[in-house]
């Protein structure tokens, strides 16, 4: 057992860290969502010079061949700067299926892309009425000699706004629900059929809603094998989940550190805020909180890539369940302790909160892993 | 002991009713059922609607153009118009300066503000926080000093809720410096077309403007328009507060808000079953439920302790923090009804006019705002720690 | 609507109060556990001949013909003085269930010995294995033309080990978990085949494990239709529930006087421990919680003997799940605040808590109302 | 990182679990899991046998007879030793005096004492709480008053687990009584036989006697019985609780009790479908389960942390904090599962030698005396409100 850094990751580290410190400052991002797309290219290619897009990529596609502890210690420095641009979708979710599922023609093609930061991808999955089920698919893709044609709704596909390419699950055989006859295909952006209805989430990241009606791709456009995409699938939202952990534990601690400063120079009655004793023990079940979620986002990383699905599933949804009611009693009292100014849009405090409430509802809530938890072993 | 009200009580509910139903316009209704943003011409349409059928001051005595209604009835009107989507009333005439000025004001100013409250000819808002004064209110620092007949205002104030409609403050300010804290803090009431005063928009997680930072520099009031004598203004702002305290619970509204929830989550859906029939969903729902049922009936505890004589104490807090928990909770699990849809941001959704495309449900899109904004109200009012606070010095002796 | 007491009422509560505080001390209370029988048969005496055993029953038979509220302000004092002699058993289940079910004969010749103190009863219907369900009764009554034999196992029949008549449930039709083919038998203490099993429950109180092998009644013995006992059963256990209301908020505002008492007097570095924030402030939590449960104990006394099932169960289930959570919180955080002494058998909140504990385990727990509460307007 | 165990650390645990297997008596396994009651002679067996494996002293250096172990190993001790039923070890000797004489204690006390702990030919008391010192125990008043070449005890001891076992107490008195508060306080060794003790049970709310009241009449004590210099005792109970915070988490515990509660949830039916099924209570042992995960993490990156030589910080107070929460959870989750059987009082049913008829299931009997008693745990040892004052102070600065 070792919890220790590798230098690798020590310099990772550091370099995501310094990065945030010196061009992710509150001002700096707060102008960032005021742009036009809502988060900068001008970053992104810094992550791309800096080799952040490639830490999990092969080396042969320009990647550095890191392993996802490496990819969760970027992610935890990005979570202390509230990040807005597409890592998740394009980095974590679309090059980790391409990676897991493609051909070596479509890893090729795609991934070196990625990683000098010329492509945006993102996964789109969920349906309006999919909730957070996987196998709620009701796109279809049929077949004919020259390749298939989509047709179905895609929900809050995540970095969809700005996604060169999508990767598309559809359903070739079986009825929704099914966990047989799910497909993956990679759709262009402008493909005709496509629509793609872009807008901000709560928390300043963007999404979009996707309509495919007749949508016609080639063969050569099916990721994986006809039918069998449902483990990559459900891979892809495990490593997503994830992510989301690490994020949200870097995300947890700058809160913590933002409130227990502001209890420490906040004047009332004549004297520090941080020198009553409730404010105190709230304060410390935030310290324990993040601790606590911190252990289960080292756990979710350790177990992101792991090929026994069952053991790697109950895991990632004891670590989400943790994170998501960690972020919430953070969240919720760090407001609570700072009073109006945590209310508002100027101040930092807020979207942290707001970022960690947005996390709890992707990719399922507490409650909802709670439940995979409890009955995993019986599935 | 009878938790059944009596035939005139159902009857007067009843009219009400019947009353907000033939006189509540449906769009109105409609934008308060489904939180979208209300104008403030339809606001204030509404509240002289009621003035007209001698309902505009439910809680005011008759003598100053109210119902004269005992507590039960305000009660009941209170839920009635919560049910019925009727627009909230605007609290801080008809609850806050209201009431002081009928305990406090000169006749004068009776004459003069009261029946301008009732008709909503002024729209009022409150300034008592200052950016340094949270929850420690006394440490105010807002000067107000006497020069010939005027007094000189200078200083700020913050959190000023619907400060950009208003036209009319009520505020403290420090009148005598050399006094101590809570002393030589005085009430006045100031126009806010005065020169001088800037208001600026507090934007809040929600994204909506709903607080302001208002700036008085050099803004010159008439002496006459202070409450009561210098130095009460503690006193008068205590008095206040202790009224804002009781209405803060919203009892009726989070009814009306969990019949909403019902709805949301009987409409949702997981593997096809609608959210409000899942073991863990339905549960918390009945949780609140039961929450709320225990504080309605400790709230009607109360009203009866109040009618038989009793002055409501401060058990009045406990009113503000289980209610404020209630509301929160409410946003909560309404959020958490839309799954993934609770993530887009799409304010324009709440434009009264707005005809677009909805993204996910058309009742998605006020929720997570909604779950935002109303952090707020464990912290304003006084927060539940100071509620706290309150009750264990003044109900427990601690 | 109407929340004051009538002058009966006021009258019943000052004889009640004044009772518990000459007779039930807690010293007196310590030796009536340490006795024999786990009760006082001269306490009994007492009760009945202060008219409180037949507050509820009618006139003709003994009692002042009160109503169930009236019995709530008896059953909140003995919540203060956490009664243990049987009336629960005797006076709500068994005298209710008789006065609701059974024939004029049957109320002339049990009713006005239950008055008068001469008779103990037991409501003997929960089984092995019914847990909390109402419906699950396995034992059976086989009718033939002399009468009835019956053959079953009773689980924690609350005050059966003293009980000179047992209620006891049956099927004479259906199986197990229908609502139909439910009967009621009176079976006399004594009775061939009948074997009681008594022992002292955690908190005080007594209860028995009852086993009925070929134990025969005459047909005399029926309490009530063959077949059509659930809508009593139902109620009885309904008008239990609203007594462990009443008789926990009783419980509750003893506990909290108690804990608040010692807030102010232990002394700790200096100074009373009442004058620590996070003390104080879960002190009003005890406070609140009291309260709220105050208030859903009076909704179940108002309800108890409502006719209107579905809407007397839900506010039943109600007030139960208040009853339970804030008996819970109450009664764990008067543990913490006393600290070691509240752990000891020698001290008073300990019992307190004990028994909150075990009134949320009697007729259902918190959960099991929660779930009742939220489906039985679906049933 | 690598969050799996070593080869060779699996290959240890593997050899702990075989050995005691084969060399812990069933009965006594039995007993421990079903939370039966162990005897003196029992416990003591099972320390000698652990002993004379050389397994006697975990934490302990080799240099005194310990195993020298690392403090992964130490942390998989204890964990399969919980897994598969040993008896607890007996905390007051190997965890708290044992240590502090290797600290303070002279090379007499050393030689003399540590050997018997380890063969457990002494079994230690606690006498530090006082009647008047519960969370404030620098308010102690028992006096030891040097008379010659004896300290001369007079004073009152509580809360003394296993007192009535014991033959020997570790305690604090003040020597000094001029000193201010924490100062002129000592560490004594005391016999118990000593005239002038006496040992008073206190019976729990369980109906158990675990602690005990000790009263100290003019008890005379060797002078060299004290431990390191007049006036050190606060330094010294300060270092050893530090050493029992990070024990008072019992992870490995809480495990193997995790572990029964699903074997009774799986037993229990609720119509007929194991209580582990129904939505509910599976989702409230997932809850408790997760948060064990990590807490155990969480634990194991404080050991790593130490072993990378960072000394154990108040963090340890947070597994205190948490490991009791999680403590109480498991038992009151024990006593909901068996519903009515929850209520029959049966303290017999824990006798080592009962074989009467169970009341209900045969493993209902301690589950809500259990949960009884383990309302203690965020109680000793510093309350949890203790705990989180010193997190506020020494982690967070505040």
């Amino acid at each position: 057992m070792d919890f220790s850094l590798t230098d690798t990751q020590r310099m990772l580290r550091d370099t995501a860290v310094r990065l945030i410190r010196e061009r992710y400052g509150f001002e700096s991002r707060a102008k960032i969502l005021a742009s036009a797309e809502g988060f900068s290219r001008e970053l992104w290619a810094t992550f791309a010079e800096m080799g952040l897009l490639g830490v999990e990529l092969p080396e042969q596609h320009g990647g550095i061949g890191g392993t996802f502890q490496d990819l969760a210690i970027v992610l935890e420095a990005f979570g202390r700067g509230m990040v807005v641009e597409p890592f998740l979708p394009t980095v974590v979710l679309g090059a980790g299926l391409i990676r897991a599922a493609g051909s070596e023609a479509q890893k090729s093609s795609v991934l070196p892309r990625v990683a000098e930061g010329a492509l945006f991808l993102a996964f789109a999955h969920g349906e309006p009425r999919s909730r957070y089920s996987l196998t709620h698919v009701a796109t279809t893709a049929r077949r004919d000699a020259e390749g298939y044609t989509l047709n179905g709704a895609k929900a809050v596909v995540l970095g969809g706004d700005c996604a060169d390419l999508l990767l598309v699950s559809a359903r070739t055989a079986g009825k929704a629900d099914d966990r047989d006859g799910l497909s993956l295909f990679l759709v262009e952006r402008g493909a005709p059929g496509l629509r793609i209805r872009g807008y901000p989430n709560v928390d300043g990241t963007r999404a979009a809603e996707v309509a495919l009606e007749g949508v016609r791709v080639p063969h050569s456009a099916l990721l994986g094998g006809e039918g069998g995409a449902f483990p990559f699938i459900q891979q892809a939202i495990d490593r997503g989940i994830a992510a989301l952990c690490a994020e949200a534990v870097g995300n947890m601690q700058a809160l913590n550190e933002l409130t227990l400063d502001y209890l420490k120079t906040r004047i009332q009655f004549g004297v520090p805020i941080g020198s009553f004793q409730v404010l105190q023990h709230h304060m410390v079940d935030m310290f324990i909180a993040h601790e606590q979620a911190r252990s289960m986002a080292i756990l979710a990383a350790d177990r992101a890539d792991s090929a026994d699905a069952q053991a790697r599933t109950k895991a990632i949804s004891a670590a989400k369940v943790q994170i998501g009611r960690s972020g919430r009693f953070i969240g919720q009292q760090a407001i609570q302790l700072h009073g109006g100014i945590g209310t508002t849009l100027e101040y930092s405090a807020g979207h942290y909160f707001k970022r960690l409430t947005t996390i709890d509802r992707t990719f399922g809530d507490a409650d909802f892993h709670l439940t995979r938890f409890a009955t995993v072993d019986a599935a | 002991m009878d938790l059944n009200y009596t035939p005139e009580e159902l009857a007067f509910a009843d009219e009400v009713r019947q009353w907000v139903r033939a006189n509540l316009p449906p769009e109105t209704r409609d934008r308060v059922l489904h939180h979208k943003r209300l104008g403030k011409e339809e606001q204030v349409a509404w509240q002289r609607r009621l003035h007209e059928r001698g309902w505009g001051g439910p809680r005011w005595p008759k003598e100053y153009g109210g119902t004269g209604w005992n507590s039960v009835q305000c009660h009941l009107f209170d839920e009635v118009l919560s049910e019925e989507g009727a627009p909230q009333p605007l609290a801080f005439g008809l609850s806050m300066i209201g009431p002081v000025l009928m305990a406090f004001g000169s006749q004068r100013q009776k004459d003069y503000y009261l029946p301008r409250i009732l008709r909503q000819d002024d729209w009022w808002c409150q300034g008592f926080s200052e950016p340094g004064s949270g929850s420690d209110l006394a440490s105010l620092r807002m000067k107000a000093e006497l020069e010939g007949d005027h007094w000189v205002l200078n200083g700020q104030k913050t959190w000023t809720t619907q400060g950009q409609h208003a036209n009319m403050i009520f505020l403290l300010a420090r009148t005598d410096p050399a006094a101590k804290k809570q002393q030589g803090i005085s009430m006045l009431l100031a126009d806010m077309s005065t020169p001088g005063v800037t208001v600026r928009p507090i934007i809040t997680l929600d994204g909506e403007h709903e607080v302001n930072e208002v700036f008085f520099d050099n803004v010159r009031v008439p002496k006459e328009n202070i409450v009561g004598a210098p130095g009460m203004g503690w006193t008068h702002a205590k008095f206040l507060l202790g009224h804002e305290r009781t209405n803060i619970a919203r009892i009726g509204r989070s009814k009306a808000e969990l019949k909403r929830l019902k709805r949301i989550a009987t409409e949702e859906k997981v593997d096809g079953v609608p959210l409000s029939q899942t073991a863990g969903f339905r549960e918390k729902i009945a949780a609140v439920e039961i929450e709320l049922m225990a504080l309605e009936l400790t709230n009607l505890r109360m009203i009866a302790a109040e009618r038989a004589g009793q002055a409501p104490g401060a058990e009045a807090n406990m009113l503000k923090i289980k209610g404020s928990e209630i509301q929160q909770t409410l946003t909560e699990l309404m959020m958490e009804a839309v799954g993934p849809y609770a993530l887009p941001f799409n304010p324009e959704a709440r434009e009264p006019g707005w005809k677009g495309e909805p993204i996910g449900p058309e009742y998605a899109a006020p929720l997570t705002p909604d779950y935002f904004n109303y952090r707020k109200v464990t912290i304003y009012g006084g927060s539940n720690e100071i509620q706290r606070n309150i009750l264990a010095k003044a109900v427990l002796g601690l």
